[in-house]
């Protein structure tokens, strides 16, 4: 079963890096992934873009996803300024990182990752560190990969301390993320 | 019997390459930056500065030097690695040559990008074509786990008594260098002894010898004719080094080319680089719709396997070559090649030239080519640019 | 040969060659013996990289070389470069006590190799480099290049060349390298002293040697010693080193600081200046005094 | 690979490109060795006792040995009659 999967986010929010840890998570359960990146010069604030599949057979493709299974939107601004339902399917889920949940898509999905981010100190650079939250919602939603397989990828993507951090705010998004149901 | 021992992971392609020449153990090496292949840079610079890999990586001023370096220390007898991309390629270009010409083992991994004018920095392949006739070997990899397997065996291709021409192992910048995938890598021991130390030293000051001085015209072209012979002989190698990885790794090699499905096949795909991947994603969709056609993946495109090529192809109708290159004036780069194997065969060789500075190219846009040909449809050449 | 003395011509020869006779340098060319002059000190490890020039000829093709150390050729911009992997493979392999030296024309050194030579002056590389400066691209024919002399014939400035000389060795010297000195076949034994010094140096040496071409700067070919000579007399070509920064005269030089041959001597011995006007003398005249009151501020650092 | 080894002799007998041919006339010579630091071609010997002799196979007649012997003990004769 292929599942693919479009990260909307910011340059600078580790949107890439949420796509590499959905990968590696997904390797350790002896399954395929690909995490393709945006293209381009990235620049931090610009809107980005990153590609994920996951398969328990080799994939072949090696292009960007047009018709997603979900599509995780990692900063709620992004709604008003580009089209975050583009490449989703019409029975597709709708992720969204927001302090106020709305129903977006037929099956939307919510997890406040900034307060999550805010709650264990993960603050870069004046950024919120909202990425790991996301993934751990992700594997809670898809149920492809399981949440210690993300942890694990984490602190193997981080090192230390900030990887515990991390591991911690996967868990929470994981516990966290909601269906939107009205 | 030999105990495979590998481990999987995952790595983006920039990394999965740094990976495998962290394993060859080379001595020195030398790269300049330049988009998408930086990161395997890094990488490398990483890999040294925490002692991972006891090698000297000069940082130099320019592709040209880089080359020039390398080949330098090739000659003093060092495991040596360089990689550039697209207009990092050209410069380096003089230098290619030069170590094509004397036959030096090198090991270079080429993150193939567009040419300027217009700046690009997207794939295609027209960089690492223009190359063809450096006297180099030359292979493309299909995807990450490719490019790690084909350089580890470029270190032994290269040095290798019967071939001893440096090597090139192309993967698609972007959608190879940075994309994430499943890797299984060798562990330490299988590498150290599937590639032997290297022997090969021009430098020994007990018996000075000249390197590569002015020759006569009635020789030059005998030094050519020596190096077509090391190319045709190295068809042989490629393929039994690979049979010989297939064994360590516990993964199917091809050596020269891979045919997909093809056993059957009225009609193939020809193709090298990423886009095998989705070309092998339409074959999968057309099969199951009952067509009967296939792949073949060129592996090695310098030495060009021409003969497995006329042997594979023998009872299709009809071949459909991907070109993400183009010979202005002339054609498809790789269906020039094809064209040429299969003179006087009957075979229809039908040209389509895309992806061109990364333009996409999906498993749709192979499917519908191969539906048109399947009801009757023949052509010389089509671009695809709508 | 009966010119001979049979005394003569039974006697022992007790000097060695270090660059052997009988290559394929023009007659009068000095470069053969500033290579035997070379490798005399620095010895039978010693590496030399050459890059398209007169020297690529005169190192023979493939049925003999006139060299007794290994040599590796380069093309054209690669010499700085090629030495650079060339010496950190020699010193991973345990040759710490082997020489690189690159031996490269002035065009290879100032013009199309300038980037490599500059980047392994910045990475201060282990290589002795010696630009031999025949003041033109001799071996494609006299075509000037940067490091052609104002005023001076060359295939392609048929009326003389109008822009200066580029100070290249005063140029090498802002680089910071541990060691930068001209020299000059008319004085073997200071050139052979430089050459010395820079072996015992670690970094990046730069020599640069000026070196008459007989064809090129059309004179005949017996005048060599006594053109390389004037320039340095003349003040034209400054013999000094410079050693970790500090700036001394050397040789002759060192009493040319106040009182110089005039230039017309120099020039007047070689064709390719047989054009220049009175103007022009007065102003390479000039550029020579100027550069030697640059010279004075550089000695009394 | 494309290599040569060394070779006195690299571009054959050198001395039969000479026009003029320098005459050593040894009751003049100092025996200052003038000439053997400054020939170009290095192809004078020099011998024991400090003796100088000019190896005919390969000088090619360029004349610089003449135009430095302080002692004009060297002159440049014509090699055709």
């Amino acid at each position: 079963m292929l599942t693919e999967i479009i990260l909307r986010g910011r340059g600078g929010m580790g949107v890439v890096t949420a796509g590499e840890i959905l990968v590696k998570a997904a390797v350790k359960e002896d399954k395929y992934g690909q995490s393709i990146p945006f293209f381009g010069g990235e620049r931090r604030g610009a809107p980005v873009v990153s590609y994920v599949r996951l398969s328990d057979e080799p994939i072949y493709m090696h292009r960007e996803v047009i018709n997603a299974d979900l599509v995780a939107v990692f900063d709620s601004t992004l709604f008003d300024i580009v089209n975050v339902f583009e490449g989703l399917k019409e029975n597709g889920i709708l992720l969204a990182n927001t302090r106020n949940p709305k129903r977006y898509w037929k099956k939307t999905f919510y997890v406040n990752a900034y307060d999550i981010a805010d709650k264990l100190g993960l603050v870069m650079a004046g950024w919120r560190l909202v990425n790991t939250p996301m993934v751990g919602a992700i594997a809670k939603i898809t149920g492809l990969i399981s949440i210690r397989s993300v942890e694990e990828a984490i602190k193997e993507t981080f090192e230390g301390k900030i990887g515990e951090l991390n591991a911690e705010a996967a868990r929470l998004g994981y516990e966290e993320v909601r269906e939107v149901d009205n | 019997m030999l105990q495979i021992t590998k481990r999987i992971t995952a790595m983006v392609g920039n990394h999965a390459v740094a990976y495998a020449v962290k394993q060859a153990k080379p001595q020195i090496l030398a790269v300049f930056p330049i988009t998408p292949q930086t990161t395997m840079l890094e990488k490398l610079a990483e890999y040294i500065d925490s002692g991972q890999l006891k090698a000297e990586l000069i940082k130099v001023e320019s592709e040209h030097s880089a080359m020039a370096s390398i080949y330098g220390a090739a000659v003093a007898g060092a495991r040596v690695f360089t990689a550039t991309s697209s207009q990092g390629l050209l410069y380096m270009t003089e230098m290619f040559y030069w170590a094509g010409g004397q036959r030096v083992p090198i090991v270079a991994a080429i993150a193939t990008r567009a040419i300027a004018e217009p700046w690009s920095i997207w794939d295609d392949h027209q960089d690492f074509v223009s190359k063809r006739d450096a006297i180099w070997i030359m292979t493309m990899a299909e995807n990450v786990q490719d490019a790690y397997d084909l350089t580890i065996q470029a270190f032994r291709i290269s040095e290798d008594k019967r071939v001893l021409l440096p090597v090139m192992m192309g993967f698609d910048g972007f959608i190879l260098t940075h994309t994430m995938e499943r890797l299984e890598v060798l562990d330490d021991e299988t590498v150290d002894m599937f590639l032997p130390k290297r022997d090969y030293n021009l430098i020994d000051f007990n018996d000075p010898v000249n390197v590569g001085p002015i020759v006569t015209p009635d020789n030059y072209i005998k030094y050519r004719y020596e190096a077509k012979k090391a190319m045709d002989r190295a068809k042989e190698v490629i393929e039994e080094i690979a049979k010989e990885y297939e064994k360590i790794s516990g993964r199917k090699q091809y050596g020269l080319i891979e045919c997909y499905m093809c056993e059957d096949a009225e009609y193939v795909f020809l193709a090298m680089g990423a886009w095998v991947g989705d070309a092998r994603e339409a074959v999968k969709r057309l099969r199951s719709r009952g067509n009967k056609v296939g792949l073949i993946k060129i592996r090695t495109f310098r030495p060009f396997p021409k003969e497995r090529l006329v042997e594979k192809l023998r009872s299709v109708r009809g071949v459909i070559v991907f070109d993400r290159a183009y010979s202005f004036g002339s054609g498809g780069v790789l269906a020039s090649d094809v064209k040429s194997a299969l003179y006087n065969s009957g075979i229809d060789v039908m040209s389509v030239i895309a992806g061109i500075g990364g333009k996409t190219v999906r498993p749709l846009h192979f499917e519908k080519v191969m539906e048109e040909v399947l009801e009757g449809k023949r052509f010389e050449e089509r671009w695809l640019y709508e | 040969m009966s010119e001979i003395p049979e005394y003569i011509k039974n006697k022992r020869v007790i000097r060695e060659q270090h660059f052997y006779r009988g290559n394929a340098a023009c007659p009068g060319c000095p470069i053969p013996k500033e290579l035997d002059l070379l490798l005399e000190v620095m010895g039978k490890k010693t590496v030399l990289v050459v890059p398209a020039s007169c020297t690529t000829v005169i190192m023979g093709d493939e049925r003999g070389s006139p060299s007794p150390v290994p040599v590796v050729h380069s093309p054209f911009a690669g010499a700085a470069a090629i030495a650079s992997g060339l010496w950190r493979q020699l010193r991973m392999r345990g040759d710490t006590d082997a020489q690189v030296v690159v031996w490269a024309g002035d065009g290879a050194t100032g013009d199309i190799g300038f980037s490599a030579l500059s980047g392994a002056a910045e990475r201060n590389e282990n290589i002795l480099y010696v630009c031999y400066d025949n003041e033109a691209f001799m071996n494609t024919g006299i075509q000037r290049s940067a490091l052609t002399p104002y005023g001076a014939w060359t295939t392609t400035t048929p009326a003389g060349k109008r822009e200066f000389k580029k100070p290249l060795p005063f140029i090498m010297m802002e680089h910071k390298i541990p060691y930068v000195a001209t020299a000059s076949i008319a004085y073997p034994f200071d050139y052979q002293e430089k050459v010395k010094k820079a072996k015992g140096i670690q970094g990046f040496r730069y020599i640069h040697l000026l070196s008459p071409c007989p064809p090129g700067w059309r004179f005949d070919s017996k005048y060599t010693i006594e053109v390389a000579k004037l320039a340095v007399e003349t003040g034209v070509w400054p013999l000094f080193e410079v050693i970790n920064g500090e700036f001394r005269l050397t040789s002759v030089s060192k009493t040319l600081l106040e009182k110089r041959k005039p230039v017309i001597e120099y020039l007047k011995l070689q064709g390719r200046f047989a054009k220049l006007s009175e103007e022009d003398i007065k102003v390479i005249q000039e550029a020579v005094d100027e550069m030697w009151e640059y010279i004075k501020q550089l000695v009394k650092k | 690979m494309i290599i040569s080894r060394p070779k006195i002799g690299s571009a054959g007998l050198t001395g039969t490109w000479r026009v003029e041919r320098p005459v050593i006339d040894y009751s003049k010579c100092t025996k200052c060795r003038l000439c053997v630091i400054y020939c170009p071609e290095n192809t004078i010997d020099l011998l024991e006792g400090f003796d100088v002799r000019i190896d005919y196979d390969y000088c090619k007649g360029c004349g610089v040995c003449s135009q430095i012997c302080p002692a004009k003990a060297i002159t440049m004769v014509p090699e055709v009659k």
